[in-house]
């Protein structure tokens, strides 16, 4: 028997967003006079799809449909400043911003709808791109006709700003004491592997992992994030460095020959679950997930290899040459002893 | 500097481009005729998002002199959905997330539509190794395999 | 939590069909009439003092417009934390008097074609005098290693101290209590981020002499105020587009290709593209920290883990980057989500002659959970106690402190744990199943969850 | 100045005139998978590119012995040499589909360890390569001319000439994920078992095992005139690792591979035997 098969857990904590200088990020949104709403940002999308959230968040608060709200991002010339994508931060940090110009806006909506419909604002609701009042859902006025109204009968403006900043804060020199998040966001990951103990070589077969992630607005693509993340950090726990033989220099990698990431043919079978406690700082919820979910396996993949084979290699990547290496060293210190 | 006029059917339509000696199908896709679904990913011919197909094989774009396909035929993403709707691939990639930051995209598509021209119901196992030469680092893979499954379902319909 | 409408949908990617059918635009697929291609002449060694840059022969090759070198660069300090305070400056954008790793940008050739700037980079002929490279974190520590900064250090200084620290309960004392000490060493070699798509950007000078800069930066206004310092103009005269990036991961935080292809479209008056090749991803652009960490937890019988020491050196390679932050994060997560009532941490970013480490997919993180999680392991193998129970038991509650002094709210780790044994199938036990992140002990009477430092 | 000419000979003669003519200064490609990232990156400047791909060199033929394949047939037609087992098997398992469209046969040989996968199977298949001119030489002596530096290296290789296995033969690479891998090492075997049941031949090569693909001629000792069994399959793996001359890169280190080729000659003989057993 060559092939030995361990499991093994981990479990992590991720915080959301920074907190060195200040944290800001700003939004801004108006209405055309065709009732869509215009979300202006200098945010920026990765891939894990900062655009489609955001726009899910405003028609959430804005009380229309998705279609009717426009993302228009990526230029400083037009749109507001946002620290960038980084630290867990953007779905928190723009969501917040979004959900502040959204109500600043809604409230402008209402107002031209309550002249309109000789109504007081505070009975009004928007749903589905109509207005209504409270109750009575038959007196109602569509969002297009209540921007057409504000724009070409009131002469007043649907739009509404947003900032979300968390403070600077300081680190106490003496003592660490510091508050380096706005909210933390949990997993646990479970990792089945494979060893062959004649060669070192360490298969992936299963990925566990329970996510505690706050709100999600967009299951599908917490998902991605969840899949994704665990195959970059399978990467990471058993291929991957600029220097393979770190600290030396040497056979310093410059291809995809030689830098070996996870293929199609390495993803393991993944299974996930996501836990929904909202944060009671992020928009509807949210706390993040965009950093963490490479983290949870690399662990759980070491401790797996223990469970498996009786050795604790803790020098990533976890390379096959460094299993054997310690496989040998173990069976020198059995025979030896 | 010297050129050289090649003349190739791309998606579908006669071509003809000149370039100087070595420039790459690749280099002329997206500098020349400014179709820029296929990407520059490493240039060294290890990450596939410069995949397209050249008489039906899947080839790497960014290694190949657009010289040496003088009377071939190469097929582009941009190729995929010229007439207005999507392609099946196209279809399945977007419903089911296989696409987060995209540059892997097309020539993730491409290679895919390689393998479902010749094996029109893949196994997972086949899909795997069809897709081995094209990297994602956003999706671990498993929405692209899925994606592909369900594509080949639906040009079996 | 209450049911919300679209919020909580899966619904498509805004960007999706464009991606599908390779209609995103990227920035490698901004191209302009007269457009040129800068590439980057780079330092053979890994540190070494410049004599001199000889760039005739490059300039001599048909096709070459213009070499750019630190003398075009109106203010060569690039230090791109220096906006939120962090400094002292030392990076230059190219290097002039010395150079502090292998890769280390010299000087920029903008040519005609990417051909032509490619071969001209390798007529440039650079005489440097090489000297003792310092590569390893421990050695950089050492008395007798060379000091590589020009203040005196191999370390960041944080508030006049080499090291950032946390000071948590009485940790010595703890240890001293312990039934058990776990030790363990956990290292991490640099990882690269690995977007497919490598770093670029475009500039093209406008007629009212604006520059409109496309990037594939993660942090658009952050890139353009580094820019705008480094050129010694008002953020006004620029004007950054972007947005859409193909792959990230804390690789694209760094300023690192439009402070230089700016002044070369400045130099030239023509729009210019850099586009990084992947060899120059690898080797060049900044990675993930290698780390060194040493953990030593005190733990009793029954599993409560009363005391943890670290020390951990993150490697910052030649420059700051993002790393005195990383640094700064990690000592923040040393605790990582358990209660532990007494925390030591004193957690060095270390400057060595390797590409700079920055900012990655939960860099200083990461990295913490890699060593807790590991220890967590150790430490349920020493005591004999199964591990997930291990966990639970330390698992913080929602109202108990932390080390850095922030009170653990929102948390269901606890939750966590028990969802991932369900979906591997593993059985808890009935008391594992019935905890929660709510409970602080009161209820249930059990021993584990005093509060922040006041357990002993 | 960039690259002036690129020449498409339409015949080996052709090709072999343009060599002569330009000398060093030419830089020939067949499927281009190892000279054009190298011109990408900047790392090298030819003015002269020379191509194979329309010089007819990429013909494929089944006979009842041999199979001759052209010097640019490409990895995805190699794959699919069913009568090949072992070369097949190393086509099938270099790079991607789109790369093995690209890559040659012939490149192969030329590639840098511990690239040139094909070099182990050809080897332990007994291949011969055939030069422009009329010249044919051993495998191993192709390889050995070209480490000397001496003739093989210049003259344009036109087709491998390839026995079919007489006897059971096994291709094992070890890499570093599950495909597309670059080796850490690989084994390729053919090992004939008489009617009495003893190892009447064994061919035993080695690939990125020293600095070109290797037979493991000791290793191949231990197995003649004896009645293969698990321990001579050892020890024979025992010689391989003595023999072989790994080195250190990127992949792994040189203490790794020699390891590996002791695990894998070991594996690599016993499935033939347990083939052979299973017949």
């Amino acid at each position: 028997m060559t092939r030995v098969r361990g499991r093994g857990i981990a479990s992590v904590n991720y915080p959301t967003g920074m907190n060195l200088g200040g944290d800001p990020t700003q939004a801004l949104i108006f209405c055309q006079p065709t009732g869509s709403f215009t979300v202006k940002l200098s945010s920026t999308d990765l891939g894990q799809g900062l655009k489609t959230v955001i726009g899910q968040i405003a028609a959430e608060t804005l009380g229309v449909p998705l279609e009717g709200v426009i993302i228009d991002t990526g230029d400083t010339d037009s749109a507001p400043h946002c620290m960038g994508t980084f630290a867990s931060r953007a779905t928190h940090r723009v969501g917040n911003a979004v959900i502040m110009a959204a109500e600043e806006a809604k409230r402008a909506l209402l107002e031209v709808a309550a002249d309109e419909m000789e109504a007081a604002p505070q009975d009004l609701v928007v749903e589905n791109g109509e207005v209504h009042v409270k109750g009575s859902p038959d007196r109602k006025l569509s969002v297009l006709d209540v921007a057409l109204a504000a724009h070409f009968k009131y002469g007043r403006t649907i739009s509404g700003r947003g900032i979300f900043l968390k403070p600077k804060g300081g680190v106490d020199p003496e003592t660490g004491a510091c508050d380096p998040d706005s909210t933390e966001a949990h997993a646990t990951a479970v990792a089945e592997v494979e060893v062959d103990t004649e060669t070192g070589e360490v298969t992936v077969l299963r990925l566990f992992g329970a996510y505690e992630v706050g709100r999600q607005v967009n299951p599908a693509m917490v998902e991605g994030q969840i899949v994704g993340g665990a195959v970059m950090g399978m990467g990471h726990a058993l291929m991957e460095t600029v220097f393979p033989y770190y600290p030396a220099q040497d056979h310093h990698t410059s291809s995809f020959g030689e830098y070996i990431v996870p293929t199609a043919m390495d993803a393991p079978q993944i299974e996930t679950v996501v836990l929904e406690y909202p944060s009671s700082n992020g928009p509807y919820g949210v706390k993040g997930v965009g950093e963490m979910t490479a983290n949870s396996p690399v662990p759980a993949i070491v401790n797996a290899i223990y469970d498996a084979v009786g050795v604790w290699v803790t020098d990533l990547p976890v390379t096959p040459e460094k299993v054997l290496r310690a496989l040998e060293d173990k069976d020198r210190a059995l025979s030896g002893s | 500097m010297d050129t050289t006029t090649v003349t190739f059917t791309l998606n579908g339509t006669t071509t003809a481009l000149a370039v100087s000696p070595l420039t790459t199908l690749r280099t002329a896709l997206r500098e020349n005729l400014h179709l820029s679904a296929t990407k520059a990913g490493c240039s060294q011919g290890g990450c596939g998002s410069c995949t397209v197909l050249v008489d039906g094989e899947p080839t790497l774009s960014c290694l190949l002199p657009l010289a040496l396909i003088e009377g071939q035929e190469v097929t582009t993403l941009e190729g995929l959905s010229t007439r207005g709707g999507l392609h099946p691939l196209q279809e399945a990639f977007y419903d089911r997330f296989a696409a987060q930051c995209g540059y892997c995209t097309p020539g993730m598509i491409m290679a895919a539509k390689a393998l479902l021209d010749r094996n029109a119901q893949p196994t997972r196992e086949e899909i795997r190794e069809a897709l081995v030469g094209n990297l994602c680092r956003c999706t671990g893979y498993l929405p692209i395999l899925e994606a592909v499954e369900d594509a080949a379902r639906r040009l079996s319909q | 939590m209450k049911q919300l409408g679209i919020v909580g949908q899966s619904v498509k990617r805004r960007d999706g069909l464009g991606h599908v059918t390779g209609q995103t635009q990227y920035v490698d697929d901004v191209f302009y009439p007269g457009m040129l291609w800068l590439r980057m002449v780079r330092s053979p060694v890994a540190r070494g003092a410049i004599r001199r840059i000889d760039t005739a022969r490059a300039e001599a090759l048909p096709g070459v417009v213009a070499i750019v070198s630190a003398g075009d660069v109106p203010n060569n300090w690039y230090t791109i934390l220096g906006l939120i305070g962090v400094g002292p400056p030392d990076e230059p954008v190219l290097a002039h008097e010395e150079v502090m790793y292998q890769g280390e940008p010299i000087c920029a050739v903008v040519a005609e074609t990417e051909d032509i700037a490619n071969e001209a980079t390798s007529l440039v002929k650079l005489d440097i005098e090489e000297l003792e490279p310092v590569l390893d974190v421990e050695y950089a520590l050492n008395a007798e290693a060379p000091v590589i900064k020009k203040w005196g250090s191999n370390t960041f200084i944080y508030d006049g101290m080499n090291h950032r620290r946390l000071r948590f309960g009485d940790v010595d004392a703890a240890l001293k209590q312990a039934d058990f000490v776990v030790d363990g060493t956990y290292r991490l070699s640099p990882i690269e981020h690995v977007p497919l798509e490598t770093h670029c950007c475009v500039v093209k000078p406008e007629p009212d002499g604006r520059l409109t800069v496309h990037t594939n930066t993660q942090a658009l206004y952050f890139s353009m105020d580094n820019t705008a310092i480094i050129l010694q103009c008002p953020s006004n005269q620029l004007r950054f587009l972007g947005g859409t990036v193909g792959g990230g991961f804390g690789g694209k935080v760094d300023v690192i290709t439009e402070p230089v292809t700016c002044i070369a479209a400045l130099k030239t008056r023509r729009p210019v593209k850099w586009r990084w090749t992947r060899r120059e991803e690898f080797q060049n652009s900044s990675t993930r920290a290698g780390v060194k960490m040493e953990y030593r937890d005190g733990v009793m019988r029954d599993g409560r883990i009363i005391a943890r020491k670290v020390r951990s050196l993150q490697d910052a390679g030649a420059y700051h980057r993002h790393s005195p932050y990383g640094a700064q994060k990690h000592m923040a997560n040393v605790g990582g989500p358990y209660s532990i009532p007494n925390v030591w941490a004193d957690v060095y970013c270390v400057y060595t002659n390797r590409q700079p480490s920055s900012a990655m997919r939960g860099f200083g993180v990461m990295e913490a959970s890699f060593a807790i999680e590991v220890q967590m392991e150790k430490i349920a193998r020493t005591i004999g106690m199964d591990s997930w129970e291990l966990r639970m038991i330390n698992a913080y509650r929602n109202g108990q402190m932390r080390p850095v002094r922030k009170v653990v709210e929102d948390a269901a780790l606890v939750e966590t744990l028990q969802a991932a044994a369900e979906l591997a199938g593993h059985e808890l036990p009935a008391h594992l199943r019935a905890m929660h992140s709510n409970d602080t002990g009161e209820q249930t009477g059990n021993h584990a969850y005093g509060g922040g430092g006041s357990r002993l | 100045m960039t690259v002036t000419t690129l020449f498409t000979p339409r015949s080996a003669d052709e090709a072999v005139d343009l060599m002569r003519r330009h000398g060093s200064d030419l830089v020939v490609l067949a499927g281009g998978t190892i000279m054009m990232p190298m011109i990408n990156d900047g790392a090298l400047f030819p003015r002269q590119v020379m191509s194979l791909r329309r010089a007819g060199l990429d013909g494929l033929h089944t006979a009842n012995d041999h199979v001759e394949i052209g010097a640019t047939a490409n990895l995805a037609r190699v794959a699919e040499v069913n009568a090949l087992p072992p070369l097949a098997e190393a086509a099938r398992t270099v790079g991607g589909p789109a790369l093995r469209t690209m890559a040659t046969i012939g490149g192969n040989l030329f590639a840098h360890p511990p690239h040139g996968d094909l070099g182990a199977p050809l080897l332990a298949l007994d291949a011969e390569v055939q030069l422009a001119g009329g010249r044919v030489l051993a495998l191993e002596d192709f390889y050995a001319e070209r480490a000397s530096g001496s003739r093989a290296g210049t003259e344009l290789v036109t087709a491998l000439r390839v026995p079919r296995p007489q006897g059971q033969s096994v291709y094992l690479k070890c890499g570093r994920r599950q495909g597309n891998t670059t080796s850490v090492i690989a084994v390729a075997v053919q090992v004939m078992i008489g009617s009495d049941g003893t190892c009447s031949d064994a061919r035993i090569a080695l690939g990125a095992a020293a600095s070109h693909p290797m037979r493991a001629r000791r290793a191949e000792e231990q197995l003649r005139g004896r009645l293969p069994d698990g321990e001579i399959c050892a020890a024979a793996a025992e010689e391989a690792m003595a023999e072989c001359e790994p080195f250190t890169d990127a992949i792994a280190s040189d203490w790794y591979r020699r390891k590996m080729i002791g695990v894998y000659v070991r594996r690599a003989l016993e499935a033939t035997l347990s083939i052979h057993v299973g017949q």
